[in-house]
């Protein structure tokens, strides 16, 4: 056991595997000597050679493909996308290689790969630093889409989703890397060092894929979330004395339906709550999940409190960002319909 | 158009759009079409540095004469069974495609493509690999398959999206897949393959071992952002890989110019990127089987990629889908002054004495028996007008892994909607 | 007027655009002097020659780069994808550019283009000659995302779509290019030439972006559809006598809300019919609307029927294929809750 | 790794992953640059066929010697006045590039990007460009927007995201747009802008104007599809663009081996594409002035575009979110042995006897209280760390041309967030 920061936790889970599988590789931008732009693979190279850990052409579809190439072949790559935002140059190769690959050639080939990016807003990175696109890998069958929201998960679930038998697309939200933002961003900021999540164990471990965490059990709305919005919902619940029960899905295909039926038929409430855009968001998902499986025990109907449907904005970052008031504003209302 | 300044002085500028030579009712006119004659082009060593190579990027490696011999420096001395099976598999693509063809006409199924007058870039190539060398083909190199003993049977199962499909009617047909035999399963989605190549060889070299991978590419294909990936990676990397691009001057309805050559060669691509490069005459197997072989040795010896530039012509229409004729003259295939593959490596072999006229019959009609006997095989399967592949269950299968609970409640919704179909 | 299928519609549309502003440009793989794989560019090269309709080398990037780079200069650059399944690698310059352009110059810029491309299944064209990715543009700000269903709104909608200052995303259901498939696959085709909306005006009109149609009035329930889908719901309501009212969205982004809930709140019931893979696909996005906005209406939980979460399979089409037993197992079920 | 055969024969193939000469530690070392005389190369006729040009994409395009004299066939033959002007706004560059530097590292504002050692790169090319043409550049080009009088004080603001600020607190500092300057709005996205650049010159053509396009990729960049796209659709449509490859030679800690650049030179890419291409000396105002040029004469005689690598270094980090040292040796930026583009100039001019050392120091300090009087009244509309650009209203508007209402509903959603914030 360490306490870790969320970085730390993943640069672990790398380690952890690399010792384990000789078959896992790490490439991307800066990834090597350099450690990343986020330091998340610092040491990687340094540590298990330039054959394990390298840093890439700046070609988003180089790297995929690569990865799809290299899975194809029997090794276990980790692609690094810098930022999410940058991630569609490779889309094609997500869309309609990685995700069909066992599908179309019938078992012959699966691939065995992570692509990991630094997602989110929160850190003034405008609109090409900030995006949540998530919903966008949602819809693609034959990708799973894992968002942690602490270093404890972030660690588990990193190595299952490099252990896993298909690519997964693994967000990491930046705001959180090194503390467990609320939402509340005229306060200082909060290191992990003082969050129970922080305390992970060193070696191996895994956070199943497809299960989601009850992060406050609670009687009057369920909030799904996830990332960042985790911390934002706890500090909501709290600041507005709302008996909210927050569930962090931590992986939104497949999602833990379990999970969200169990406490939207307890509660009789539910509020969606991400960063993302709103529009055909995965918010949008989870409403028609909810409201086509648990119509009968809904009270109100499913709000959805989101990003919205802008770019990003530098200037006006915690305008775009939804905060403990947005949310606040919804439960309330969600309460009283 | 809005804003536009008043500028006297400065001359008005156009847009080119490049166009073929000639379109139908035209003239079929290859004089244009420069070709040195056989053995005229020097051999590097395939150890020389990238760089020997690009002096031969805007000629073509020919080992074939007029005469049928094999002549020059790339003379790559096969042995007659060598020779003889090339042939033989050249000639087994060119009666399986005819038959495929025909199938799809008579509404089997809904869709081929046939690799006419292009069958030595796959073929004579795969006999320069080792067995176990990857290959990423293109919908165009079904002579892959065939140069390495994958049953007949299944490939048309494939075709037919019948019952014997391995691929579970899944795919287009042609879009075949064999691991075991070295086939990377196809995409209907151009050029990505071919960074997909570099990755697999990226990945050979990471675990120390000899195999390498060729990958192809149309000439129409090598716009797409892929080819970039996959030559950038490769040279930067020195991945173990060949990159075949197939040129065979047509991408459906578009000419070559549109992507780009009429400015220079395919081959050309490889100095901008430091890489070896090499242009053969695609419809000489015996030049393409000797090219492909310096290819692979270079990458054996560690010393990285090739582009091979495989200068051939689409005799036929793109698929089932297409009809040439209303784009460019008719019959131009016929006067494509580099042959067609399959009569000059017969040519060469009875020049050697090693084949005459008769065999050539014969072993047509032995091809042509087994493919057919293949097709009513095959057929007993189904085809995909008449007993295509179905099964509800499966179709939701190898999504992933295992099926998470989405896919296993549509699944079962698939099977009460079948039953409801059935009522 | 003139009876038209939908390829004479749009490519009427084209000619209509192309005499009135000389500023319209088309471009794309095998448009030029061939017409385009579904001839709908037939003619406009011979017609106005090659600068105003010509070829493009096989980059989805480069068209839509180009488009990008054309409509800033001053042109209306019309771009056609071969097919929708491929419009993957041009997705970057679709997302980070071509939607962000006026947004991010404050209007400095804008661009006023339109990417069409055949989508949709129901001619085996297998996994990459069938998909229906509009829910990946709806997620986009700053891209409107347009799908007609018959000859007429398709001229109208597409003249509207060139006209409009912003970038327009236009699908083409390919499968009713040549007449209104209604589903029943084992039945004979019927032509256009039958359908009322094949009464085509030859010259110049709109139909406005963001404005649905009632395809059919109803009292009992309310179908959401667009494209070949609507063709499948009238099919089915009449298939099992229900009367349901079909909303044919034909835009959505922006979508008509406002009619959506006019029909809900009268109906009380709502099934929502896509033939995109259901997962995070814009029927979430509508059934969230729909409960957000029509919660104290509803009899029923809003259903989604679409295609499944797998690729396209060649010879499985019938069973992926949102066909009318799907549709009518969804609607008998919604009426009975 | 699974199903690795048994294949004694082969040896074991290993991935190559490029190293730079010197990391942390090492001593810089710059002597593998091979650096021709000035003057050496010749200079092509602008009408000439591309190929000509292909020779020359190895060497390094100078005009300014050691001695601080213009000499060889490139010499633009500049009058005083201009180069005086280029100097001035290279030097106007550095001290607004250290100040708003400053500005970020006290808080003022969250990321800036300066362009040391990169000025002339941007400046001298901009100088040789009619001022109605369109530049499409990165976020390193800020002198192009000197060069074209943009008021300094915007450019702060835009930086600080102000009320002054004429993107609206939209974008990152640095992602400057000016449809009037012909400079177009700079993307996060990188190499976007290249295939957009030919979009617009093509365009340019389609409408017979005489407009032409000069954009802008870093080393790294050209690794993505998009330099692929805009060179291919530039070649085959002749499109009148110029394409400047800044080889700076490193992308963030990634040096240019990464990219391709172990192989051969970027200028070579031209080749691969059958377009004209140079490669230049960019620390030196005389040659980008007069490569520059050459490409703009060419592309306004409707011969289409050119490659124009212009090498350079990187002399200090990425960004303010950059440290070199750790990843580089330090100062390694001061030993580039082609020298500083501002030094250059300035003893060219001084050897002409048209500048000294005192006129030098003057200008220097003039700027630099322009500058800092500047930088006074953009702070008085704020800073983003003081008083941003807020207008909740206008975070929704200019996604469309008009609010659609989902963005009307959200609008008034986010104006009753702001009033509960209030609260
Ligand atoms: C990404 C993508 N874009 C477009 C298509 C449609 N398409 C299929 S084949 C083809 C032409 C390919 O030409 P070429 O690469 O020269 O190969 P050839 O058919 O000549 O062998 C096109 C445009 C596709 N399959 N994938
Ligand atoms: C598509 C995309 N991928 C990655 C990044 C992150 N990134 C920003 S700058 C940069 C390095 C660019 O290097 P180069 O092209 O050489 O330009 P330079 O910074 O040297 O001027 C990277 C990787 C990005 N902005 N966009
Ligand atoms: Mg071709
Ligand atoms: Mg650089």
């Amino acid at each position: 056991m360490s306490v870790m920061n969320m970085i730390q936790a993943l640069n672990s889970a790398h380690k952890v595997m690399f010792e384990r599988d000789p078959t896992t590789v790490v490439l991307g931008e800066d990834v090597g000597y350099f450690g990343g732009v986020f330091r998340v693979t610092e040491g990687l190279q340094r540590d298990y050679g330039k054959q394990r850990c390298f840093d890439a052409p700046i070609s988003e579809n180089g790297i995929v493909a690569v990865a799809v190439g290299m899975a194809a072949y029997g090794l276990k790559p980790i692609a690094e996308i810098q930022f999410a935002d940058y991630i569609y140059p490779g889309f094609d190769q997500i869309v309609s290689e990685a995700a069909r690959m066992r599908y179309r050639s019938a078992g012959d080939w699966s691939l065995p790969m992570v692509i990991r990016s630094p997602y989110g807003g929160g850190i003034f990175g405008g609109q090409t630093h900030s995006q949540s696109p998530e919903a966008l890998f949602a819809h693609i069958a034959g990708i799973k889409t894992v968002i942690p929201s602490n270093p404890y998960d972030a660690k588990g679930l990193l190595i299952a989703a490099i252990e896993d038998p298909d690519p997964v697309v693994f967000f990491e939200p930046k705001r959180i890397y090194n503390g467990p933002f609320d939402g509340y961003y005229e306060r200082p900021v909060t290191p992990w060092a003082k969050h129970p999540a922080a305390e992970v164990p060193d070696g191996h471990y895994t956070v199943p894929l497809g299960k989601a965490a009850v992060a406050r059990e609670g009687e009057e709305v369920t909030i799904l979330a996830y990332g960042t919005m985790v911390h934002v919902a706890l500090a909501t619940a709290e600041a507005n004395g709302i008996d909210a029960e927050v569930i962090d899905l931590r992986s939104i295909v497949p999602v833990d339906i379990e999970a969200i039926e169990t406490s939207v038929r307890k509660t009789g409430r539910c509020v969606v709550f991400h960063e993302a855009t709103r529009t055909a968001g995965f918010g949008a998902e989870l409403a028609a999940l909810v409201q086509e499986r648990c119509f009968y025990h809904l009270e109100a109907p499913v709000a959805r409190v989101t990003g919205w449907d802008t770019p990003y904005p530098h200037s006006m970052e915690w305008a775009y960002f939804p905060g403990p008031v947005r949310l606040g504003l919804a439960l309330k209302k969600t309460l009283e319909d | 158009m809005n804003d536009r300044p008043e500028r006297p002085n400065r001359p008005a500028l156009s847009l080119h759009v490049p166009e073929p030579g000639a379109r139908p009712g035209d003239p079929v006119d290859f004089s244009h079409i420069a070709i040195p004659a056989a053995g005229s082009v020097r051999r590097p060593d395939p150890h020389a540095p990238a760089s020997e190579t690009h002096a031969l990027v805007a000629t073509l490696v020919r080992v074939l004469d007029e005469e049928g011999r094999a002549v020059g420096p790339w003379d790559p001395k096969l042995d007659a069974d060598t020779l003889r099976r090339i042939l033989r598999d050249m000639m087994l693509v060119r009666v399986y495609d005819d038959r495929m063809y025909r199938a799809q006409r008579q509404g089997k199924t809904s869709f081929y493509m046939k690799s006419t007058g292009e069958e030595a870039v796959a073929v004579a190539a795969t006999h320069a690999l080792d067995r176990d060398d990857m290959t990423f083909p293109t919908y165009r190199q079904q002579g892959i398959l065939i140069a390495r003993d994958y049953p007949l049977v299944t490939m048309m199962c494939q075709v037919y999206s019948n019952k014997g499909d391995p691929l579970k009617g899944r795919q287009l047909p042609i879009m075949y897949a064999s691991k075991a035999h070295g086939f990377f399963t196809i995409s209907g989605n151009l050029a990505t393959q071919y960074p997909q190549a570099v990755g697999w060889a990226m990945g050979s070299a990471i675990a120390g071992d000899s195999r390498i991978a060729s990958a192809y590419i149309g000439d129409g294909s090598t716009a797409e952002g892929d080819f970039h990936a996959a030559c950038t990676f490769a040279g930067v990397y020195r991945a173990p890989v060949i990159l075949n691009v197939v040129n065979n001057q047509w991408a459906i309805s578009t000419f070559s110019g549109i992507a780009g050559g009429e400015l220079t060669t395919f081959a050309a691509r490889a100095v901008g990127y430091g890489i070896a490069g090499l242009r053969v005459d695609g419809n000489d197997a015996l030049a393409v089987y000797a090219a492909t072989r310096w290819a692979a040795d270079r990458a054996r010896a560690n010393l990285g990629p090739t582009l091979i530039e495989l200068f051939t012509y689409r005799v036929e229409g793109h698929s089932t889908s297409d009809d040439p004729s209303v784009y460019r003259p008719q019959n131009a295939g016929a006067a494509w002054p580099l042959g067609d593959p399959v009569e000059r490596l017969k040519r060469h072999l009875v020049a050697l004495g090693e084949w005459d006229e008769a065999r050539h019959q014969a072993q047509h009609e032995a091809l042509d028996a087994e493919v057919r006997a293949a097709q009513k095989e095959a057929e007993r399967q189904g085809t995909l007008q008449s007993d295509p592949y179905q099964d509800i269950p499966s179709m939701f299968e190898e999504v992933f892994a295992e099926l998470p609970w989405h896919l296993k409640e549509q699944q079962a919704q698939a099977l009460a909607e079948a039953e409801a179909k059935r009522a």
